[in-house]
Formats: structure tokens, C-alpha cells, sequence
């Protein structure tokens, strides 16, 4: 993936936005509630039309590609998901490798297997997602997006439910990936973790972009004055707050 | 109803309803095409103000006005006949409408023939509603007269043809003996295959079955079948049609007839030309 | 506020729809001999008059009420068999009466089996679990076609006699005696009434059993009240003239374009425009065609396109 | 594997029901002439049983399309006004040939107005807002009961003629020409090929739109194919034989109770079940009973009962 | 809200666990996925019927109250809830009044305005909770929950989508009710904020109780390593991984 140039905008939500994203890189989206971080990522992932702007992935037009070269390209966990259907989980991952068909089941299967290993849902390989506990779906969401292995993967606030061990392991596999040569953009709110293990940090308030950058650099005491409106401060990246 | 004492009029209808009129009905709405028939066979005319919206013979009923149960029953209120006769399923299935009427004060009177040997009882009833007795006794004997004509040539017909009466096409099934159809083959000199067949209650159509019909194909000289309302889009191809029947003999000797329903089914006396046409079509006399 | 000035058009429409029904018809009263006018006026058209209005706002109310219970745009009276189990009592009784020359009620048996069927669904999907919306309506579904089927058997035993059963399954208004217009009318007033008590409880029954629990409905209790009430007006209803069923169905949806999702608002306008459009319905196949068609067909025919035009021009 | 085994099982069973079928009837061709014998045999029983076998796969399997597309266990036929379109286009073709005389071809009406429904469903979701079940269903649920409405409207204009629309409509596989039922095995197995190849992608639609196209899924196009193919299945099929309501509704959850959600396994099983099922059906009614009674009545008579039985004992 | 004594087993999820809860107290029930804290909040809540064992709120059993009376102990804030009908969310906050229908309908009205007020959301009162960003319709069943006015509240995560300057306004509306004599159980994921705002914690393991009493005394990094398996330690409350 060599160059993504986004620059679109949405009348009151996005105003005007233009960011570029590299590969090799974690980029985190931070900004309060509302403020249209689940609105940017839905436009990359071609959710909504956006009203006027374009956005290139890999120097071509988002639109020129089809459905299947688009989830080679790209995979997305949203912020919430609704499951009807009482599939299991190992089911719901193996969706996640529908666009590469050309790969024999078998393979597809190993690849399936260890993803659902390295994040400890062996045990519930055939249980119904609607049977299991608020984190572990949310794990099981994200197996299948990294069971995707698509150049590009969007995480919409993926790790909100997990516990501590799991959110740490979560921007492990992450990391693994960028080192990979893939690009990963993540919304998230917790400011500790961001500042931890994100690389580039992208700060939205309802103005458009207050800041983007370097993770230490640019989330600082004053930036969580300006844009979340809470004094603190951060300590070993951690946030602590007055 | 009216229930003066000193009415001449008095029978029981077929709902079993007492029914007694002072006076023979001047204005008559009849909702039944056989009805109507029938009263203008006793030579009423002027005096039926109002027919069925199906009701086509003679051509005069053309020009009456038409009645449906189905409609609002102001237009019938409103056209204020001394009697309504009606026949059992309207009278069953359409209660609201008859109390609606009755309760404006005007009768209902339900007949209804759908077996041959009803016949006379059911026409001297209908007679002594408009006050036609001698008319209905005229037409009684005329058709039995020409029934015994009918029959007798039948009798004398040798070798006689069996025949399979076809009321239903689509699910098989002919009729019983005592109908007006059943009974007809037996006049005109025909064997009914299905003769044993018995109504199960007091229906006259039956199921006879499409693999028990075509088992007995070399034994059916001549098939009949009827077109009205309940055998709709039915003709000599669409029968010879229907998978199998090319085996029947009937259809490969070219004996297979379609008779109008109202020929042959319903108690009027154009069943007497139903006869004489099927007589005529098949054993040339 | 708004629902209110929607609420007083369709009143004032109502009435004055109502006063011009009652004077028109195929026969003109004023050149008629004036007793059987007398007669015309108070025995055929009143009762018919009142029973479009009454039907109306009874489908329409009970449409809202399964709605909101089933949480499910396919829901209505037929979803959960209700109409199935009328009309299979009506035919049974229609069957019975010709095999075998008695004489039941056709209405009774209409409402009983209404309520034969719901005592069946409520049972089963009590059996399966919770008395939720996915377990009713799959009970409902399941009862609903085999007396579907019911109804097909007794047409297939009733042979040439099918015709009548197809009548009354189309559901008309016309002859309906004033005593049975009345009762019509009284449960139908009843139902609303308890129906229109439990409007908030059906907002926040729409969160789901537990959400609803928590906030403090006996959720069983009103779910069953209601189902029970949503019954009883269909059956009633349908017990009287058969079976319109577009009214149910769409009058509640074109009511939430107008006033949103707040059921509380959307009862009293269903009921009211449910009236209204089936005694326009029933008016116009009196009045204007020379012979009746069934007047669920008519407001089929009428409230679908109408309905579509409103779907495509709300865009979403 | 377990489904495999089922799947074998069926299949065993349905050959031997098929082979027993062929050979019992009303009428002992041993002791007829065998001439006449051959007759039955080849022109009667042999299209009758293969119409209910391709008949039955083809409702069993669109009810698996339909019930995944429209995320709805209400979902069928009916649903989407498939049934309603094709029965009026019967309806139609009847109404024609007896008030003018001509002789429009039945079958190929019924074929038409399935797809004019379709056509007029897709259109409308389309103008709504995306191709998703919620707006598929509500559009499929005005159409059909327009249609339906137009049923009703053609039967009042026919009249007494009434009856043989009724007959059409409750569906019969009663002396169907050899050619006809070929077509329909063909278009049933076509469309069940193409579904089949389609059933990955039905599982993932079932995760909804974004969800299905974030993994690749080519949505409105996998979509509208499925749809296109279930509603052929249907179409060819109610052509046919009239309607048969229930087995495409309760098969495909039949199945599903035994080999969960995933629709790669239910289609083969439903198809082989729905085969099952009505030529079990079609051979009872056909050999057992005095006089026959409609097929659909027969399926949805057993069916319904043993489906509350099963639903009962899998409590949830 | 004299006492409440929970013991029940639950076979698998729950074994044999007893708790005690007071009022004017504001607890945290902390743990790994799948550890059964939704389940232990759903069976408080009624949601689900418990195996053996019985809850008792202010003495008497829980089955004991009528739902309504229910209503007025406690309210509840799922881990996640589905809304399938378009209300607004003044609508939906409405809702959570349901109880007090003793209350005249204007002073009904005061105390929904003002917890909407309370949470920022006037401007979104008449948009449908369709049109909401996660944050904010978490934030909408959050005003629900306070406009209850429950003696009790249990909380599951209601925070996980909220930026950080809400959390912290979630937290101090929750001391300020367990101020007026209330009694707050919330289930978070953030041991920072746990720490932090919690009175009293309870930890989970899946073993069943692992240590529950003072925030600050049994969230340790001893604690952390047994039950979360991370190496990290508290500064300042805050959470510092290694
Ligand atoms: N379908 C919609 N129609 C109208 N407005 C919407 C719709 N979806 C979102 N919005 C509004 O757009 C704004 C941005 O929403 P978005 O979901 O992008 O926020 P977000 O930054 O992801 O917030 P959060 O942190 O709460 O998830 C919100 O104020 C929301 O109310
Ligand atoms: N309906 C159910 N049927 C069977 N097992 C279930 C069901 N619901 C939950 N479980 C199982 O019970 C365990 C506890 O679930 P619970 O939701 O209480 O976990 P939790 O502690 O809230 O986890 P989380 O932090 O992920 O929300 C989980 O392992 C889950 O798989
Ligand atoms: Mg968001
Ligand atoms: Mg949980």
C-alpha cells in the first residue's frame, strides 16, 4: 500500500478534512463524542457516500474498486454490530476470509484456526455469539477482521469490552500487523492506550482536526484541555488525572 | 310472513319454514336463474320485477332488473315486491341479507330442487306462490309426458352404451342416480359407470377418481361432460388433453359431449332439450 | 400538538362523511314511497353506516396494538392467525350448517376460534420461552397456516358450496342487523379504551422484555392484556363482515409518518383514519359502483397505491 | 458430517417413497389390462410423483433463500407477494378465458405476475433507500396485498365462475401433463445450482449490509440474484400446482433446528426434505384417502402439528 | 436500603458467591471477559432466574416485589441494548419514568428535562436514537438510568463508548447520587477509572470472589497480575503497564 489521500467533505459532520495515511503505521482517531470519527472511518470503508471530496486508496479512486478487491484492501470492525442470527463464532471468522476464494479450504482453515487461537476462543468455536459475554464477541469480531488479513484494517472503538489483558494482547496483534507493512487506523477513548501504543495520533474536536502527529507529541496535558475539556496529565503515558 | 288465518296460501319451503300467503304474490323477485325459468314457463311475466344477476333465459328476463345478495338490499327493499323466492344458499349463507329484507316486511321464500324426484314438489310450490296452480299442473304434465317419450326410446335401444358423466373435470368427479344428470343417462338408454357411486350426505356430486375412471377406459362407450359453473373452460380438446385419456374409448372413438349445465343439471324444462339433444347426438333417434 | 390538529380534521371529516353516507345510496328516499324509506334510512343504511366506522376503527386500532407487540411491519391480524381462526369458525359453521341442516352462529363460531387461536399461540410461545415478539409470531405463523389449511379443507369437503365460503372470507358491510352493528360497537369502544390506557406501556414494551422490566412493567401482564384487547377487536370485527385486511396493516404506518413512533399519538389517529377510510371505502362501492365489489378490496385497491405514493415520497 | 448423514438419509428415503409411490394408487394396475396399466403408470403416477418431488425442492429451497434474504423466520412466498402475483396472473388468465372466450395460457400468467411482482418490490425498495430486508419486506407486503386485493376483485367479477379460481388457488398435483412437470425440474434444478453456489454468500448477508460488504460481498448483485432465483423457483412451481403454503415456510426451520444457521447445509437438507415432505403428502392423499383433498392442505395439516412438536422439544 | 445479602450458585458462571451491598456506597465489580459480571447484574436485576441461592433487597426476597415497586429499587444499564424503533430520546428517557406515575405529569417532565440538561443532550432531545454516534446513545440510556431515580443502580459498562470527559461527568453524577443515600454497582473495564471513583471493588476471577473491599487496597499490581495476568502498577490511581 503505497499512498492514501483522503480529502472529503461532509456538510456539518466533516468539514473539509484531508488526512494521508502510510503504511507501517498505527494510526489512532481520538475526539469526543459526536465529534465524527465513526463518520470518517465509514466513509473510507464506503458505509455512506460522502458528499463532496474523494478519497484514493493506493493513488485509485475508492469507488473503481470492486467489492472483493476492497476487502483485500481494507477490513473494518465496527463500533457496534448487531448478530441475528445465532451463528457460531467460528462461522462468523470464517466469513471473514470470503474474499479469499482462490485460497484452498484447507488453508483457509489453518489460517482460520490459529486466528481464533492466538485470541483464546478455542473453547467457544461453536458456541452462538449470541451466547457469549459482551468482550468475548467483541474478540470475536476482531479475529474475523484480522482473519481478513487485508492491507488496511479499521478498528472502531474494537476493544471498548475487552479486558485489560485483552486490550494490551489487542494492540499487540496490531502492532504485529503494521510491522507486517499494513496500516492500521483505530478509533479509541481510552487516552492511556492511545498515547501507549499508537505511533501517529489524530485529533478531531468539532472544528475538523485539532492536531494529528507523533503519539507523545501531540496528546498532552493541554491538548486534553482543549479538546476534551478535562485537566490531567499523562505519566509514563498513562493519564492521570487532577 | 304473514300469518292471517284465513290465508289460502300455505306449504312448507325448504328451509322448513312454514310459509302462508294471503293473497298470490303480483310482484315476484326471484334470485334464482331455474326460478325464474320456471315462472315464465307458467307464463308470468309482467308480474316478475326482479331477477338474479346471473339469470339469462328466456331473453325477456334481459330486460328486468337484476338483484344481487352480495349488494346493499336497498335497491331490493326499495322495489317493493310481495315475495322474494330464493333458493338454500342464499338463504343459508347470506342470513343478513334475508333478515335485513324480511325485516322491511317483505317474504322470503326459499326453494330449492336438485333432485329429479323433487321435481313435481317443488314446481306445484312455486305454482301456488303467484297463484298459477293450473299453469304448474300443465307444465308438470308436459314434462312427464315427454320424459316417458324420452324414455321409451331409450328402453328400446340395443345394445346399450355405457357412459361416463363428467361434473368436475379437474377433480374427477361425476354425479349421483337421483340428480337431474345421473337420472338422465338412465332415460335416454345409457349404462352410468358409476353407478354404485353413492353421496356421502346429500350432495349430488361425487368423487369417482382419476385412476378409477381411466382403470375403466375400455368400458366407457361415451363420456359427457358439462359446462357451467362448475366446469369451467372445458372442451373436446382439453379433455382429450388431459394426460391418459387418449386411452379412453370414448375419446378414441370420438363419443365424447359437452352439454350446457343448465341442460342437464338443472330443474328446468330445457332439461327436457338436454335430453333429446344427448339422445340425439348418440344414438341418432 | 400537531397530532391534535390532524386528530380534529379527521374527526370533523368523519362526521361530515358520515352525514352525507346516511343520504346517499342507489335508491333516492325522497322519491320513494316514505315508509320504506323510513325503513331503508334506519334499517339498512344506519346500521351499515356505524358498522364501517366501528370496523374501521376497530382494524386500525388492533393494527397499531399487534405492531407495537410483535415489533414487526408485517404485523397484523393475520400474522398471529387471529383472522385464520375467525374465518375458519365462520366456514366451519357454514359447513356444518349445510352438511347437516343446523344452524350455528356464524359469528359465535368467528369469535371463538379467534380466541381458540390465541389461546394456542399464547400457549406455545409460553411453552418455547418467554412470552416475547420472535416466539409469538412463530407460534402465530404456524397456527395461523394450519388454519389456513382448515379453512381449505372445508372448502374442498364443501364442493359447489365453496363460492359462499369465499364470500364471507372477502368480508363485506352490507345487511348487518343493528343489534349485532351494536355489539360491534361497545367492544370496540371498550377495547379502545383499554387499549388507549396501555399506549405507554406499548412504547416501552418496543425496548424489549428486559428493558421493560426494568423501568417497571408487569410485562406479561400488559403484553397479554393487550394481545388479548388487539383479539378481541379483530375478532369482533371480523366476525361481523369478514375480512378486510389492508386496514390494519397500512393505517398505522401512515399514521407514523404523521406523528412519529409515540404510540399514544398513533392510536387515536389509527382509529380515527381507519373510520374514516373504510366508511369512504364502503360509501364509494355503494354508492358509485353499479354492482358492490368487496369493500376490503376497494380500500386495497385504493389505500395501496396511495400507501406506496406516501412510502416513496417520505424517502426515508 | 452429521448433515451429511441426514442428507443420505433423506435421500434413501425419498428414492423408496418414490419407487413405493409409483406403485400404489386407487387402482391395482395388476388386475386391469395392462395396457390401460401402462397408461396409468407412465402418464399418471410417474409426472405426479416427480411434480411433487421438484415441486417440493423447489418451495424447500426458496424458503431458505427467502428466509435469509429477508433476515425474517415470517419470510416465504408470501411474504414478498411472489405467491399473490402468481396466483393473480392465474386468476387473471381464468377471469379472461371465461368472460371473452379466449385461451391464455395459466401457467405462463401465473410465471409473468411473479416476476411483474418482483420487479415492482425491487423498484420500490430501490426508490426507498438501499436493497435491505426491512425495506424489501414492507415494499413485498403492499404489492403482495394489492395483488391480493385483485384477486379478491377478479373472483367478485367472476361470480359464480368463482370456483375455479379457488380450485387453481389451493393447489393440486393432480394429472399434470408430463412436459410441464419436466420444465419445472429443469428450472428447479437450475435454480437450485445456482443457489447452492450462493450459500456462503447468504450466511454472510445475514450480518447485514456494511458487514456483508466490508468481507467482499458484491451485496445489491449477490442479492438480487438470490431473489431472482427464489422467485423463479416459486414462480415455475405455483404454476404449476397452485399454492402450497406451508412447506416453504416451516422446512428450512425444520432443517435449521438440526444443523443450525448455516444455510451451506439447510439448502441441500430442505431441498431434500421439502421433496420428502409433499410426495409423503401427495401419495397419502392420493392412496389413502376416500377422496382426495388438496395437497397443501394435507402438508400443512401434518406439518404444522409435527412443527409445534419439534419446537416444543428443542424448548430453546 | 437497609441490607442486601446475594448468595446463589449458578452452575459454570457463578459458583456459590456472596456478597453484601450498602448504600451510600459506590461499588465496581471488576474482572476478565467471561467472568460472569453481566450475569451477576442480570440476576440482581431479575433477568435471568438464578439456580439455587436468593437475593434479598432490604430484607425481603426478590421475587417478592412487584415490577414496579422493582423499578423504584433499581435501575439497570445493560452492557447493550438494541433499539429497534426510532423514539427520541426524550422519548426514551420518558421511558425510565414509567414507575413514578404518581407524579404529575409536569413535574415528570422538570426532572427529565434536567437530567437531559445534566448530560448535555438538549440539543439531540428530538432526534431518534437511530441518528445518535455510540457515545451519545450510551450517554441517552446513562440520563434514562439517573431519571429512574432508583434507590439502586447497576451500571454494565455504561461508559465504554464515552469520551473521557463524560466518563468523568458519569462518575461524579453517580457519587452525587450515592451521596443522597443511594447505592451504585457498575461493572467497568477502565482499572484506572475504577480505582479512582469506586468505593469499594469487587474482583472476579473464575474461581468466584477473588478479593473484594477499598478500592485502593485491593486493586494492587499484585491483584493485576493474578487476576488480569498484566505486569503493570497503580500511580496516582492511574494504571502504568510495563
Ligand atoms: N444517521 C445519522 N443521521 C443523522 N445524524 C447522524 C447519523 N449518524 C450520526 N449522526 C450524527 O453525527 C455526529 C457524528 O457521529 P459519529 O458516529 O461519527 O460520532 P463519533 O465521533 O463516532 O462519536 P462516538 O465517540 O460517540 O462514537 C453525531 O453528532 C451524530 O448525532
Ligand atoms: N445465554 C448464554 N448461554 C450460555 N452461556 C452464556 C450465555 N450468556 C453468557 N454466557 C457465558 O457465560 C459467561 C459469563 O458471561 P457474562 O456475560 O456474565 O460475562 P462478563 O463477565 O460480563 O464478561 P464481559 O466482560 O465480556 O462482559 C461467558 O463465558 C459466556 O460465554
Ligand atoms: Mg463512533
Ligand atoms: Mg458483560
Amino acid at each position: 500500500m503505497k499512498n492514501i489521500y483522503v480529502s472529503y467533505g461532509k456538510k456539518k459532520i466533516l468539514n473539509d478534512i484531508s488526512i494521508e495515511f502510510h503504511p507501517n503505521i498505527l494510526y489512532g482517531i481520538i475526539g469526543p463524542n459526536g465529534v465524527g470519527k465513526s463518520t470518517l472511518l465509514n466513509v473510507i470503508s464506503r458505509d455512506i457516500p460522502m458528499n463532496s471530496g474523494e478519497v484514493l486508496l493506493k493513488g485509485k479512486q475508492l469507488g473503481d474498486y470492486s467489492q472483493k478487491e476492497m476487502a483485500k484492501e481494507l477490513s473494518y470492525m465496527r463500533q457496534s454490530t448487531i448478530v441475528k442470527f445465532p451463528y457460531t463464532l467460528k462461522e462468523l471468522v470464517s466469513m471473514g476470509r470470503y474474499a479469499h476464494d482462490s485460497m484452498s479450504r484447507e488453508d483457509n482453515d489453518i489460517i482460520i484456526n490459529t486466528r481464533i487461537k492466538e485470541n483464546d476462543l478455542s473453547e467457544y468455536c461453536d458456541k452462538p455469539l449470541t451466547q457469549l459475554s459482551g468482550g468475548e464477541v467483541q474478540r470475536a469480531f476482531f479475529t474475523k477482521v484480522l482473519a481478513q488479513e487485508s492491507n488496511a484494517i479499521l478498528v472502531d472503538e474494537g476493544l471498548s469490552n475487552a479486558d485489560i489483558f485483552y486490550k494490551v494482547r489487542f494492540f499487540k496483534q496490531l502492532r504485529s500487523e503494521v510491522e507486517k507493512g499494513k496500516l492500521v487506523i483505530m478509533v479509541i477513548h481510552d487516552l492511556s492506550l492511545a498515547r501507549k501504543y499508537c505511533d501517529e495520533l489524530i485529533i478531531l474536536n468539532h472544528d475538523g482536526i485539532y492536531d494529528c502527529g507523533k503519539s507523545e507529541e501531540v496528546l498532552t496535558s493541554q491538548t486534553l484541555y482543549d479538546v476534551f475539556k478535562v485537566k490531567g496529565d499523562f505519566f509514563n503515558h498513562s493519564l492521570v488525572l487532577e | 310472513v304473514q300469518t292471517t288465518g284465513d290465508s289460502e296460501i300455505r306449504f312448507i319451503d325448504d328451509s322448513g319454514v312454514e310459509i302462508s300467503l294471503s293473497e298470490p304474490a303480483k310482484k315476484v323477485v326471484s334470485l334464482y336463474s331455474a326460478h325464474t325459468e320456471n315462472l315464465f314457463s307458467m307464463g308470468l311475466d309482467s308480474e316478475i320485477i326482479g331477477v338474479g344477476t346471473s339469470d339469462n333465459y328466456p331473453e325477456a328476463v334481459l330486460e328486468k332488473e337484476q338483484f344481487s345478495y352480495k349488494d346493499d338490499p336497498e335497491l331490493l327493499i326499495a322495489a317493493d315486491p310481495d315475495v322474494v323466492i330464493a333458493r338454500t344458499m342464499i338463504v343459508e349463507r347470506y342470513p343478513d341479507y334475508v333478515k335485513a329484507i324480511e325485516d322491511a316486511g317483505i317474504p322470503v321464500i326459499n326453494l330449492y330442487c336438485s333432485k329429479f324426484d323433487d321435481f313435481d314438489n317443488y314446481i306445484t310450490r312455486l305454482a301456488m306462490i303467484v297463484g298459477k296452480d293450473a299453469e304448474g299442473e300443465a307444465l308438470l304434465e308436459n314434462f312427464h309426458s315427454q320424459i316417458d317419450e324420452i324414455q321409451k326410446k331409450g328402453e328400446g335401444i340395443d345394445p346399450r352404451k355405457t357412459a361416463y358423466f363428467e361434473s368436475i373435470g379437474d377433480k374427477f368427479k361425476t354425479v349421483t342416480q337421483d340428480s337431474f344428470a345421473g337420472k338422465a343417462l338412465t332415460i335416454i338408454g345409457l349404462n352410468n359407470i358409476a353407478q354404485d357411486i353413492e353421496s356421502d350426505g346429500s350432495a349430488t356430486v361425487v368423487e369417482f377418481g382419476e385412476e378409477n375412471l381411466l382403470s375403466k377406459s375400455n368400458e366407457i362407450d361415451v363420456y359427457i361432460a358439462q359446462e357451467g359453473t362448475m366446469n369451467k373452460l372445458i372442451s373436446v380438446e382439453t379433455i382429450e388433453a388431459r394426460p391418459g385419456f387418449s386411452q379412453i374409448k370414448a375419446v378414441i372413438e370420438g363419443e365424447l359431449y359437452i352439454i350446457d349445465e343448465k341442460l342437464i343439471s338443472s330443474a328446468t324444462l330445457r332439461y327436457l332439450d338436454g335430453l333429446k339433444e344427448l339422445q340425439n347426438k348418440i344414438y341418432g333417434v | 400538538m400537531k397530532s391534535k390538529w390532524i386528530n380534529l380534521i379527521l374527526i370533523i371529516g368523519l362526521i361530515g362523511l358520515g352525514l352525507f353516507a346516511i343520504n346517499v345510496g342507489k335508491v333516492n328516499l325522497t322519491e320513494i314511497d316514505s315508509e320504506i324509506g323510513k325503513t331503508i334510512f334506519y334499517k339498512i343504511r344506519f346500521p351499515r353506516v356505524l358498522a364501517a366506522i366501528f370496523v374501521g376503527s376497530a382494524l386500525g386500532s388492533s393494527g397499531v396494538i399487534l405492531q407495537g407487540l410483535l415489533q414487526n411491519p408485517l404485523a397484523d391480524s393475520y400474522t398471529l392467525g387471529i383472522s385464520s381462526g375467525a374465518a375458519f369458525g365462520a366456514c366451519l359453521a357454514i359447513y356444518v350448517n349445510i352438511a347437516f341442516g343446523v344452524a350455528l352462529p356464524i359469528q359465535i363460531l368467528a369469535i371463538v376460534f379467534s380466541y381458540v387461536v390465541i389461546a394456542i399461540v399464547m400457549w406455545l410461545s409460553r411453552v418455547k420461552g418467554t412470552l416475547d415478539s420472535a416466539n409469538v409470531i412463530l407460534a402465530g405463523i404456524i397456527i395461523g397456516s394450519i388454519f389456513s389449511a382448515g379453512i381449505s379443507l372445508l372448502k374442498s369437503l364443501a364442493d359447489e358450496d365453496v363460492v359462499e365460503m369465499v364470500y364471507w372470507l372477502m368480508g363485506n358491510l352490507a345487511s348487518k342487523p343493528i343489534e349485532k352493528v351494536c355489539v360491534v360497537a361497545v367492544i370496540t369502544a371498550i377495547g379502545y379504551f383499554i387499549a388507549s390506557r396501555y399506549m405507554e406501556e406499548l412504547n416501552i414494551l418496543t425496548l424489549g422484555r428486559e428493558e421493560a422490566k426494568s423501568v417497571g412493567i408487569a410485562y406479561d401482564f400488559v403484553y397479554r392484556l393487550l394481545l388479548l384487547t388487539a383479539v378481541t377487536l379483530t375478532a369482533f370485527a371480523v366476525s361481523l363482515c369478514g375480512i378486510i385486511g389492508f386496514v390494519g396493516l397500512v393505517v398505522p404506518h401512515l399514521c407514523r409518518i404523521f406523528v412519529g413512533a409515540d404510540n399514544r399519538k398513533v392510536l387515536p389517529m389509527s382509529a380515527l383514519l381507519g373510520a374514516l377510510f373504510l366508511l369512504l371505502a364502503d360509501t364509494i362501492t355503494r354508492t358509485v359502483l353499479q354492482h358492490e365489489i368487496p369493500v376490503g378490496v376497494l380500500t386495497t385497491m385504493v389505500g395501496g397505491p396511495f400507501f406506496i405514493y406516501i412510502f416513496i415520497m417520505k424517502k426515508r
